[in-house]
């Protein structure tokens, strides 16, 4: 009996391992990207797998109440519900979310039955957070996903962080970033808040919010007029330079749109260009607004100019969310995208696809998204391990659309969402099943199972082809089966094995054959776009008209370091939640004293879309006429802002016009 | 000499995994973490003091000094609370048991292993400074060249 | 047993052996009521009481003790009986002569004291940037 | 407020302010004796091998000490008048705060005492004794004023020099 187990943290994109012991967990300290260190959500890991309230019966609605029914028969009722919808109304009428929590094989093979049951709507809450990433660096790179290692920072002589709260979000990151400090390195970090982040910086610039573009192109302005751009760089790498136009972007003029002081902005610059080793580090700062895909552009834009990228050291790294974001966005689990990032708009590269799945057709152009399900005339809806209700503001408000047609939902634990649904499945939590998960840094790593899971919870992917098998399709129940077909359709994966990623550390894509390293540092040579270039793209600022005479305040949103998401899992762990029990509203000490808020007082934040409730909490720390409200709580969601980008479909939750006024 | 938890405030993050840790392998947290002015994160813990108050007024011997450590014996312990009252650092709690930092027993404590930031080192005081006095001079000796 | 009201500092050590022995707290004062009771436990009670506050001895009747809690100089909390910190001070002070000014703080305070001081240079340098 | 200050470029690492420092702390203030004490060090002349130099570190007597912050005993005091940071010895508790804190890395531990030990800038002294034994005259002790005084002038006399060349 092998005494402990090593697994991968279910909580953020990381991918810290650490072992399962029978009773309890321990460090692993020869992890290469956490080095046995662990942060509080990973070290209250194990209360989510250990808890009362897992669902462990399948479960039908019947009336008013929920009956404990046999797999048998759930699986049964989800084929017949998926028929009818198909048989009545097309497959229009039907659609899946897959999960950013789950492995690569659950979300391949989900993703799959979607589209071989002729849609494409799919999605996963990647649309959420990274989808202008994903839009923006396919585009101009070639590969949609970070470019360097996490570990890597520490090489680096300049780190960018670019809306990210990174010490609290993904604090094993800090790790890296403090040993480039110690190595000499100067950290930027640009953020309208004074986080733990920003303490870490040389220079922080507190910067109006939606500010980025003309920052960064206030930036390639001073970098050009230096001199410090990297000439060789941009001829032999690089096209669409000569139309990349910033000379209105003086530091002068950016001064007066981004609030920060000129010198400041040229400091940057040239602290970024002159570095032998420059780093970007974005997250949701900068891709939830309705320009985010133009601000990941942007900000590759700098890179490129400057030559920073495609070395050691030297790149973008985009910090996703959950432990398997990239690698359900790297299997298609998205209404834009099928499996190797194939666009749903190209005949020819799904033809692979078709041939090697031996179907038929397979649908063409842009499925529906989360946001769109609520309105659309949808039959049937299968949810994976998402609590959209909770994580989704468009669903959140218009929760009651869902329920038109049949709804399942497989989960650990009864979310809200899984409140709204006919069926409800009990899944196997991560340590409870196998197969990879891929960090935000491209690491694919196995997880083995640990764990018997709770009464009759089963792995989603038995779930899966339990219903497949009902459909008259036959999909792999073993998640080395399915990692085998995944070598096949995505070519990034296809040396990847059980053995290679279940190594200590595991396997860093692309890995091409199964001999093959691994690649940290991409586009050392050659960009993955056709042309083997980097694509220079011109964005411009647009001015961010969200304040009004009755919303005369900004709404910021983000995440805390004791809680993670829509809460489902850190809400039922103890000792997270009696360190930070309630929603928060942070704001300025002279707002508050205009306002009337003290302290403490029990506010009502109120945007165009709704209001809320939360605790003022005033901190000079937090941004004039701004305020924050962490998003893991309810309240958050229901006042966060509709707009949409519409190149990627990412809602605009960072910011929303808003006011404040003391009152329960 | 032994080595002790030493903490550099400027890299702590203040995510508090030190506090969590120590609670999931004691029961209760014996670090706790607080910000101060939102600009900066503290742990605290026992310092192992050398010359400890907290042995100076233990009558029943249950917290004695053993080496550089303060060692605390349970079965010795009469719950009577004056610990608390002599310690310095407010380190020392009282719930049914007294709760204090034990350096986890033998090999790296839990808060040290699991702190992402490196804020926390057991190290010994002399290999402590020693690298505050080169990162000193490295830093002098830099700007001269 | 028999306790000496003029020794007996209101720490809670007695109260931790012995079942017959209890400890209320309220705002200001700390009481503890001595009921009469088993006497095999006097012994034990004896080598527990830091201040030599108990000796043998029959008692017939309960006997309650009123102590002063002390607050706490910077919230006000009451922390400890004033007889406690007496005790406290006394004891270290002869093996060291120490300034004790931790002394009138609550360990909740002293923590907080503690973090402040050592968050100075960091917030130094971070509330200029 | 009188001050030491080091001037690095002209340490060459001969240690006698370590020396010095040993003898004037010893009982019997002289080499012998202080070597047989086994005296403990209060400044060091640390070697950066990247840059090839010696630099010595010792106590700065910071304003507004963190040592003196964090000292929760009082055993650690900044005299007002003269910026010197003092430590009482009888009063440490040993539970090196100070030296965690400490940017230099100069408060050290009194091996016997178990309590800490840093420079007291030798009060029965004029001038400390690092400083009088400093053959390259690298610690120079004197009010800051007069010390940037001096090195204005060394820099006036070098750019006096190189204009008087060009001519």
């Amino acid at each position: 009996m092998i005494s402990r187990i090593p697994t991968v943290c279910p909580y953020c994109a990381v991918g810290c391992g650490f072992y399962l012991t029978r009773s309890g967990m321990e460090y692993m300290q020869d992890h290469p990207v956490n080095e046995g260190s662990l942060c509080p959500k990973g070290n209250a890991a194990l209360d989510v797998l250990n808890h009362v309230e897992r669902l462990r019966y399948p479960m039908m609605r019947v009336g008013g109440d929920w009956i404990r029914v046999s797999w048998g028969e759930a699986l049964d009722r989800i084929a017949e519900e998926m028929d009818r919808a198909l048989r009545e109304r097309g497959p229009k009428s039907i659609a899946f979310l897959g999960s950013a929590k789950c492995t690569n094989e659950e979300n391949y093979l989900f993703q799959k039955l979607a589209r071989l049951m002729g849609t494409n709507s799919i999605d996963n809450s990647a649309r959420r957070c990274h989808s202008p990433t994903i839009i923006a660096l396919r585009r101009i790179l070639g590969t949609p996903a970070m470019t360097n290692p996490i570990t890597d920072l520490a090489l680096s002589d300049c780190i960018l962080v670019f809306g990210s709260n990174l010490a609290e979000n993904h604090p094993v990151v800090a790790r890296w970033i403090l040993r480039a400090k110690d190595r000499g390195a100067a950290v930027i970090v640009a953020d309208p808040r004074v986080t733990p982040t920003a303490w870490l910086a040389d220079l922080h610039l507190q910067l109006n919010p939606g500010t980025d573009i003309a920052l960064i192109n206030g930036m390639i302005n001073v970098i050009l007029r230096e001199g410090l751009e990297s000439r060789s760089f941009i001829k032999d790498r690089t096209k669409g330079f000569e139309e990349l136009d910033v000379s209105d972007y003086t530091p002068e003029r950016v001064s007066s749109i981004t609030g920060l002081s000129a010198g400041d902005i040229v400091r940057a610059a040239r602290l970024y260009a002159r570095a032998r080793a420059s780093a970007i580090v974005y997250c949701m700062g900068i891709t939830q607004h309705s320009c985010g895909t133009d601000n990941v552009t942007a900000c590759a834009n700098l890179a490129l100019v400057c030559g920073q990228i495609g070395r050691p050291g030297s790149g973008i790294l985009p910090l996703r969310g959950q432990n398997n974001v990239q690698g359900a966005c790297d299997m298609g689990a998205l209404a834009d995208f099928y499996p190797g990032w194939r666009s749903v708009d190209d005949p020819m590269a799904i033809d692979e696809l078709r041939r090697l799945w031996n179907a038929g057709t397979l649908p063409l152009g842009r499925g529906l998204t989360a946001d769109m399900m609520p309105d659309a005339d949808l039959r049937f809806l299968h949810v994976m391990g998402e609590d959209i209700v909770n994580s989704d503001p468009t669903v959140s408000r218009r929760r009651e659309k869902l329920r038109r047609g049949f709804m399942v939902v497989q989960d650990i634990f009864m979310t809200d969402t899984a409140k709204l649904a006919d069926l409800v499945l009990p899944a196997a939590a991560w340590a409870e099943k196998e197969g990879t998960f891929t960090s935000t840094e491209r690491r694919v790593q196995w997880i083995s199972r640990a764990r018997e899971p709770p009464g009759e919870a089963r792995p989603d992917l038995w779930i899966l082809a339990e219903v497949a098998a009902r459909l008259g399709f036959e999909l792999p129940s073993d998640p080395e089966e399915a990692l085998a077909e995944i070598n096949q359709a995505v070519p990034a994966y296809r040396g990847i094995s059980r053995s290679n990623a279940g190594a200590r550390g595991g396997i860093i894509w692309p890995c091409p054959h199964p001999d093959h390293p691994g690649t940290p540092v991409l586009h050392t040579e050659r960009f993955s776009t056709p042309e083997g270039r980097a694509r220079i793209t011109p964005v411009h600022h647009t001015p961010l008209e969200r304040g009004s005479p009755e919303h005369p305040m900004i709404l910021l949103t983000g995440r805390v370091v004791l809680h993670y998401n829509s809460g489902s899992m850190t809400m039922r762990s103890e000792g997270l939640v009696k360190r930070d029990p309630e929603s928060h509203v942070d704001v300025h000490p002279e707002d508050a004293e205009q306002l009337g808020v003290a302290d403490g007082d029990a506010v009502v934040v109120e945007t165009e879309w709704g209001r809320a409730r939360a605790r003022a909490r005033v901190t000079p720390r937090q941004k004039r006429g701004t305020l924050f409200m962490p998003f893991h709580f309810p309240e958050t969601n229901m006042i966060a802002s509709e707009l949409l980008d519409r190149k990627s479909l990412m809602p605009e939750l960072k910011v929303a016009a808003c006011r404040i006024w003391r009152g329960e | 000499m032994m080595a002790k938890i030493y903490l550099d405030p400027e890299r702590c993050i203040g995510c508090r995994a030190c506090e969590l840790a120590c609670e999931r392998e004691h029961g209760h947290p014996r670090i706790s973490v607080g910000t101060v002015s939102d600009l900066a994160a503290v742990p605290l813990y026992c310092h192992q003091c050398d010359v400890a108050p907290c042995v100076a007024i233990c009558y029943t011997g249950s917290l004695r000094q053993d080496g550089d450590m303060v060692k605390f014996d349970s079965d010795l312990c009469t719950l009577c609370g004056l610990c608390l009252v002599a310690c310095p650092f407010g380190a020392i709690e009282l719930d049914s048991k007294i709760q204090r930092c034990d350096l986890c027993g033998s090999g790296t404590p839990v808060c040290v292993m699991t702190c992402p930031a490196e804020a926390l080192v057991l190290e010994d005081l002399d290999t402590v400074t020693r690298s505050t006095r080169g990162r000193a001079a490295g830093l002098l000796a830099a700007r001269l060249r | 047993m028999k306790i000496d009201e003029k020794v007996c500092i209101g720490c809670r050590a007695c109260s931790a052996i012995s079942s017959s022995i209890s400890i209320s707290e309220e705002s200001d004062v700390r009481s503890i009521t001595f009921h009469p009771h088993d006497e095999s436990m006097t012994d034990s009670l004896i080598e527990a009481c830091p201040a030599g506050a108990i000796s043998s001895g029959l008692t017939a009747e309960s006997i309650t003790l009123i102590f002063r809690m002390k607050r706490c100089s910077v919230c006000g909390e009451p922390f400890a009986t004033e007889r406690e910190i007496e005790h406290v001070a006394a004891r270290i002070s002869q093996m060291q002569d120490f300034q004790k000014r931790w002394l009138d703080l609550c360990p909740e305070c002293r923590r907080d004291g503690q973090r402040r001081s050592h968050a100075v240079p960091c917030i130094r340098i971070r509330g200029r940037r | 407020m009188r001050e030491i200050l080091v001037r690095p470029e002209r340490c060459m690492g001969c240690r006698s302010c370590e020396i010095a420092c040993a003898v004037e702390h010893s009982r019997s203030r002289d080499l012998f004796g202080a070597l047989s004490e086994m005296p403990q060090r209060r400044l060091y002349v640390e070697h950066v091998p990247e840059y090839s130099l010696a630099v010595p570190i010792l106590c700065r007597h910071c304003e507004d000490a963190p040592c003196v912050a964090v000292c929760p005993t009082g055993a650690l005091t900044q005299d007002a008048l003269t910026g010197v940071v003092r430590h009482n010895r009888d009063i440490c508790i040993g539970c090196w705060t100070c030296a965690s804190v400490c940017t230099y890395g100069v408060i050290g531990r009194d091996r016997r005492a178990r309590v800490a030990i840093k420079c007291d800038r030798c009060p029965d002294l004029d001038v400390p004794a690092c400083v009088n034994a400093c053959p390259t005259r690298a610690l120079i002790y004197g009010e800051v004023e007069e010390l940037s005084e001096a090195r204005r002038a060394a820099s006036a006399l070098k750019l006096a020099r190189g204009v008087a060349a060009s001519r």
